[in-house]
């Protein structure tokens, strides 16, 4: 039979480009493949020869939607180097800068991305028109979760205050103090969006997922905790390298990760939400369950509730730092510059983020390896995908593109950090 | 430094790219001036620019004259203003022309360009009390015939016979018959008492230098000269600082400078 | 004001970070919505109207033969073409490879380096095609950007002054940190734009709006190295996100090759 | 107009602060931040810089610590008392549009704040005379200005320490206040007492209202010890009798392609100075088209647009840019207000990052050896 190549529209609202390509052979998926297209730059090549000072406000600039990401994990490993740990204040301040990475990006998925999908519009400004009141509260719950990025950070898009060893300089009560309003309506929202979203239309779907999370003793998980997965792994991030590892394909510029000798395995909201339920808030964990969500979930379709009772979760704890917050006497803490490896994973909104590198006794950077959390995710996306696919094929090419493109926004494939539009080839052979 | 509200009753395309529009003051009451003075006209949402008056000083009550030339965003914005349309004045500002120390002496104007609408008043007010003033010569050069000014005004003033009227370009085809060339060119063959004439000039500031050096060769003196200077201004009352040129505000100890306290300014590279 | 004025945003090789920036207007984020048309924004909307765009907001550098063809066509379909941050406007931090060898960048990162598909180099836009407007910064501004929206449907000019960051941190009333606290900083000849934000967080600036209208780089230079930066460090600080920038280009080479 | 003096503590120095805060004034005055001696709202006498003094040279300042606890032991610092009385951001007025045809403006009301200036120095009484005969004695004053102003309480101190930088013994500007105060203090730092003495009628007002006491002969000397000692340990000195010729006279030595090498254009030395007045203004308009508005901002002769002039820049050269300013400072505001713009504080050199120095380049230009 000679080769059908459908190509249909561009898949919008994710952030990076890609494309979705789908190899039909007699009726059934046999392959199905997340392109991602996003040009490489090449990060880990020039970071050799910075200094370490630069590591986190270059790597910011790996993504404009999550660069405190990038900034938390090159300094965290870096200090490794260096013999720093922060604790007190300074660690706090942290978790607060992150917690508003955590609400700007989830809410911007939720609600400008992902929501339009379930309520029939091209995008949230569509959506504004029917639904302004809705629109409008969430734009400014993502605002309160960039307004902790400014005033902690200097702005919201790459944060010019994270530095190896702390901050540049730690805000005081009074700078803080105007957050704490906007957070608590901010949280009283969040409840009321966990609720609504939780009414969305969910398609029946239960995957099984090894899910890979960090685990803390005594919070959820931003930028410490253990590798934890729910098939038996728990190691300290240390063995990372030696658990995980990253292929090349040729279809796309985003590596693709493996638990060795396991395979596919699955990071992000879903996987944090499973692996530490017991960590959220109460008002976290009652919003979950009013939603309908057991302690785990294996719905990727109900993703977009998780998102929302982390960024609920994130809130709250953004109101705990700042009500006990005391500025630390010190911006930062100064290490020894000397030669050695470090690595770091942290929380990204989308999942683990790993880095390490080697430094030598200047401080320069030799080595740099940086696993972004969408190429941890792609080799599950494309099993999912596969899946998925399967039911549709009956569907005619524009109903079937649109279904491909709402499942592919469910991982929030935040492709400019591995990678913009989607276009979806299906090869129906 | 507010504006006062002033709108457009008559917009009148002179050539290509330069319009004279007619204004009246929202408040309805004439708007007086001398010649040679500037507002600082606001085109609403898109900024402010200096620009001098070009009509008839005698004749406020017919309403507020300015000749524009559309060389960027906010003078283009001013030029395309539309009857009714709304535009701030502020003004008048500066120096003008001194009309007073020609009464009785031959009068030389000279004119580059746009120069000749901020020369356009005090065209008005010779001719208004003409018996004032000896000899009167207008020497006008544009860069082609298409970018003559005020063309059919010329011709009415050419036809006064009491003014002598030269006009050249720079650049012509074969359909004109005038003469062609600078208008420095213009200035040996205009007759006048070098020793008991002031000229006033007005033109970018190259065609000025050359337009003083070719009176002085002809006799006459820098005390004697009036000239038309232009710097940015933000303000026009010598608050803003941008204009200063040496020791003088633009806006406010000019833009009409006699040229012996000119020249040494003028002289000077990037003053 | 007749029609509302179609706007598109388009992203070349780029973080994301300044085309979010507009997402992140979020008190005027329906306002424009209601002054133009978003008809093409992919990161946004998935409606998309074909055809041609008043104005066109570019983000991103050219680092494939493919982006290199597709900016062609944004600009055939564009009236007015803006590009938005460092990337954009002088390459971005991804211009690093023009001064190194691809190949060897792509062994480093990838295991079958014959995958991958790209240029030697990482341009501007303005390399390419005729570029209106510039914003600057890594990443833009986005008071900055909507100024330069706001001003395109009033038709004035942006107000997004090329003079030095310094002016910005003296109108805020910061405390140079260079002259009080003996830090180098980039400011004096760092295009403004930002709102001196590294100087008021206690730390020099690093240069990400590019430079001002007329930097003295070999002046500012020589007082970093009287207050203890070493070579390899100025050539550092003219080395990030905006290097390929002529000016930081050239105080880069003579920071040693 | 002076009267005769008296003493008062540190409690009726804060006591001095409260009064004014009582009379509904905004108390602003030095206060430490960032590592410098900054103008800012103080609320008593703790907000002043107690014990702390600055050592200045060209583009260095450094706070250090005072063997003693002097209030007013340092000399001037990054701001200057412009920031207040010509802030750097003035809105001058907003339209309202309806429709194409109606526009209606307004201008931005010049309720002014009521500022009390605590602990103005010499230099700076002479800089905001400067300041007032730009904007207040020309043929069109500025109205924000004038209301901030008229409404200014002014107290001044006479100097201790002359700062590294400073010069105002050769621009005769200081170190002693001569007029145009309400209040005029001496710190005795080693006895621990300011002699107080009014200027003005309600400075006496205020005055009266403090715990005292009658200024002994004793003490009166010691401040006028403090005073001389000051003017004899001026950080930088320069010849000002003949500079306006001698500039003027030499627009075109080599020395400012000398100077251009080293200046940045970065333009703080104006933003700095405390008579540096140029502005320019800004026009905004919001989404809908409704409205627009108009604001002033500071500006500087060092930036491109500042001359722009369609097709060109009148100024397109540092060389040119750096004349402007200083022979502007020191040559032509004589010119242009009958007085020079410079006041010998010593800000543009110590806050220029470069450290050039116009007492250095005026000996250069002279042919002194510098
Ligand atoms: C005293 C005086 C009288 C003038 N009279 C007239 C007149 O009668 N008719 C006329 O067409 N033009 C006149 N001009 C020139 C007119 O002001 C400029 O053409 C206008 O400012 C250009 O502004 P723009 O924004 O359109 O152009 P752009 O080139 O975009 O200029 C940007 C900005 O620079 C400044 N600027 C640029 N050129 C000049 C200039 N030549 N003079 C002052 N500021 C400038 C303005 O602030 C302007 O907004 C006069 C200028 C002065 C100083
Ligand atoms: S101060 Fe400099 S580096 Fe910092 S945000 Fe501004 S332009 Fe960027
Ligand atoms: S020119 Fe310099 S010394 Fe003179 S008043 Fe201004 S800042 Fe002070
Ligand atoms: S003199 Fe100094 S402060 Fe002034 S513009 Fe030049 S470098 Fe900047």
């Amino acid at each position: 039979m000679a080769r059908k190549t459908i190509k249909v529209d561009y898949l919008a609202r994710v952030e990076g480009e890609g494309a979705f390509k789908v190899v039909v052979r007699d009726g059934a998926v046999k392959q199905a493949e997340l392109r991602i297209f996003e040009p490489p730059r090449f990060y880990e090549a020039f970071l050799r020869g910075r200094s370490f000072m630069e590591v986190p406000d270059i790597t910011a600039r790996i993504c404009g939607i999550c660069p405190i990401a990038y900034m938390m994990g090159s300094t965290h490993a870096i200090e490794k180097v260096l013999g720093i740990k922060l604790d007190g204040q300074l660690r706090e301040l942290r978790r607060l800068i992150y917690c508003g990475e955590w609400i700007e990006s989830h809410v911007l998925h939720a609600f400008m991305l992902h929501a339009p999908d379930f309520l029939g519009y091209d995008s949230a400004i569509a959506m504004a028109r029917d639904h302004g009141d809705l629109v409008k509260k969430a734009l400014d719950f993502k605002k309160t979760g960039n307004e902790i990025m400014t005033t902690v950070g200097g702005r919201e898009i790459h944060p010019i205050n994270v530095r190896v060893g702390g901050f540049y300089r730690v805000p005081s009560r009074r700078e803080l103090a105007p957050l704490l309003d906007k957070l608590k309506a901010a949280r009283d929202f969040a409840v009321e969006a966990v609720r609504v979203v939780s009414k969305f239309d969910f398609p029946d779907c239960e995957r099984d997922y090894e899910f890979v999370a960090l685990r803390h003793p005594n919070e959820y998980p931003l930028n410490e905790g253990r590798l934890v997965s729910n098939k038996g792994l728990d190691i300290p991030i240390e063995d990372y390298d030696e658990t995980f590892e990253e292929t090349h394909v040729e279809h796309s510029t985003a590596l693709h990760s493996h638990i060795r000798g396991r395979g596919a395995y699955f990071t992000g909201p879903m996987a944090r939400y499973s692996l530490n339920f017991d960590k959220l808030t109460p008002t976290a964990q009652q919003a979950a369950r009013e939603a309908g969500l057991g302690p785990t979930c294996n719905n990727p379709f109900r993703s977009i509730v998780i998102r929302l009772v982390e960024a609920l979760y994130a809130a709250e704890e953004a109101i705990r730092i700042i009500e006990a917050y005391e500025p630390p006497d010190r911006p930062f803490v100064e290490g020894s510059v000397r030669a050695g490896s470090g690595c770091h994973a942290t929380e990204a909104p989308r999942g683990i983020c790993y880095h390490r590198y080697t430094l030598d006794d200047t401080g320069t950077v030799t080595f740099a390896r940086i696993a972004a959390p969408t190429s941890q995710n792609q080799p599950t996306i494309e099993n999912d995908l596969t899946s998925f696919v399967g039911g549709w094929l009956d569907l005619p090419d524009k109903e079937l593109q649109h279904r491909c493109e709402q499942a592919i926004r469910n991982y929030d494939p935040c492709i400019s950090c591995s990678t913009h539009f989607l276009k979806l080839d299906v090869d129906r052979g | 430094m507010v504006p006062r509200v002033a709108r457009v009753r008559r917009r009148t395309r002179e050539i290509a790219d330069v319009s004279t529009l007619t204004l009246e003051m929202e408040d309805g009451r004439p708007f007086r001036y001398e010649p040679g003075q500037f507002n600082m006209m606001t085109a609403f949402d898109v900024g402010e620019v200096a620009i001098s008056i070009s009509g008839d000083p005698d004749r406020a009550e017919d309403g507020l004259v300015h000749t524009i030339r559309e060389v960027g965003i906010v003078s283009g914005a001013v030029a395309r203003l539309t009857t009714g349309e709304a535009v701030g004045i502020r003004g008048p500002y500066g120096r003008g022309w001194p009309v007073d120390v020609a009464r009785g002496s031959d009068v030389v104007i000279m004119a580059g360009g746009l120069g000749l609408a901020p020369l356009r008043p005090l065209i008005y007010a010779v001719l208004n009390a003409r018996k004032d003033f000896g000899k009167v010569v207008l020497l006008y050069g544009a860069r082609n015939p298409a970018e003559i000014l005020y063309r059919a005004e010329l011709e009415q003033w050419r036809r006064r016979l009491d003014v002598d009227i030269q006009v050249t370009v720079d650049t012509a085809r074969d359909d004109w018959y005038g003469s062609v060339g600078v208008v420095t060119t213009l200035v040996p063959r205009a007759t006048f008492d070098a020793r008991n004439t002031i000229a006033y000039v007005c033109g970018p500031e190259i065609m000025m230098r050359f337009a003083a050096a070719a009176l002085r060769d002809k006799g006459i003196q820098d005390e004697s000269m009036y000239l038309s200077m232009e710097r940015n201004m933000k303000c026009g009352i010598g608050l803003c600082g941008h204009c200063q040129m040496g020791p003088v505000f633009v806006c406010r100890d000019g833009p009409v400078f006699r040229n012996d306290h000119l020249r040494p300014l003028m002289s000077v590279k990037e003053l | 004001m007749g029609k509302k004025p179609r706007l598109a945003v388009w992203k070349f090789a780029s973080c994301d970070g300044c085309q979010l920036s507009l997402l992140d207007c979020e008190d005027e984020l329906l306002a424009v919505a209601g002054a133009v048309d978003i008809a093409y924004f992919p990161e946004a909307t998935r409606g998309e109207i074909k055809g041609k765009y008043d104005v066109s907001l570019v983000e991103g550098s050219i680092t494939t033969a493919h982006d290199a063809e597709r900016i062609l066509d944004v600009r055939t379909r564009s009236r007015v073409l803006i590009t938005i941050g460092a990337c954009a406007t002088a390459g971005g931090i991804q211009a690093l490879r023009n001064f190194a060898d691809v190949k060897e960048f792509a062994s480093v990162v990838y295991a079958h380096p014959e995958y991958i598909h790209t240029l030697e180099t990482s341009t501007p836009i303005a390399a390419h095609v005729k570029v209106e407007y510039e914003l600057r910064g890594c990443p833009i501004d986005k008071r900055q950007l909507v100024e330069v929206i706001s001003a395109f449907i009033a038709g004035r000019r942006p107000v997004t002054p090329a003079h030095s960051t310094c002016i910005e941190c003296k109108l805020k009333g910061n405390v140079c940190v260079m002259v009080a606290h003996g830090k180098p900083c980039l400011g004096p000849v760092t295009h403004a734009g930002c709102g001196a934000l590294c100087p008021s967080y206690d730390r020099g600036c690093y240069g990400c709006f590019g430079p001002q209208e007329t930097p003295n780089t070999v002046s500012l230079s020589r007082q970093m190295a009287a207050l203890g930066m070493s070579e390899e460090n100025l050539k550092r600080i003219y080395s990030t996100f905006n290097a390929y920038s002529e000016d930081f280009r050239k105080e880069r080479e003579r920071h040693g090759s | 107009m002076t009267t005769a003096s008296a003493t008062i503590d540190k409690n009726g120095l804060d006591a001095l602060i409260k009064a004014l805060a009582g009379r509904g004034f905004r108390v602003v005055g030095p206060t430490l931040r960032d590592s410098a001696i900054v103008y800012d709202d103080i609320g008593s006498a703790k907000d002043l810089p107690e014990g702390w003094t600055d050592e200045q040279d060209g583009g260095t300042y450094r706070l250090v610590r005072r063997n003693d606890e002097a209030l007013f032991g340092y000399a001037v610092g990054p701001h200057s008392w412009k920031k207040f009385l010509h802030p750097p951001i003035q809105s001058l007025w907003k339209a309202a549009r309806s429709g194409k045809l109606t526009v209606h403006v307004e201008g931005a009301p010049s309720v002014p704040e009521k500022f009390a200036l605590f602990g103005v120095r010499a230099c700076e009484l002479h800089a905001i005379a400067i300041q007032d005969k730009v904007f207040l004695h020309g043929p069109h004053g500025d109205p924000h200005y004038r209301a901030r102003r008229e409404n200014a309480f002014i107290v001044a101190v006479n100097c201790s320490k002359a700062g590294g930088t400073c010069f105002c013994v050769s621009m005769n500007t200081g170190p002693r206040v001569g007029s145009g105060f309400d209040i005029a203090i001496t710190e005795l730092a080693d006895r621990g007492r300011f002699v107080v003495e009014a200027g003005t009628e309600r400075g006496r007002e205020v005055l009266a209202e403090l715990p005292q006491q009658q200024a002994s002969n004793e003490d009166a000397a010691a401040a006028g010890k403090v005073i001389e000692k000051t003017a004899a340990s001026m950080g930088r000195h320069m010849k000002s009798d003949d500079v306006h010729r001698l500039l003027l006279a030499n627009l075109e030595h080599p020395r400012w392609d000398d100077v251009a090498e080293r200046c940045l254009a970065c333009a703080n030395c104006t933003m700095v100075c405390p008579t540096c007045f140029c502005t320019t203004v800004d026009e905004s308009t919001d989404l809908t088209g409704t409205e627009s508005s108009r604001t002033r901002r500071w500006d500087s002769c060092f930036t491109i647009e500042f001359s722009y002039l369609h097709g060109g820049t009148v100024r397109p050269t540092t060389r040119s840019r750096y004349r402007q300013w200083m022979t502007h400072k020191l040559a032509t505001w004589h010119d242009q207000f009958g007085t020079s713009g410079c006041v010998g504080c010593g800000r543009c050199i110590t806050w220029c990052p470069v450290g050039i120095d116009i007492t250095q380049e005026v000996a250069a230009i002279r042919g002194e050896p510098t």
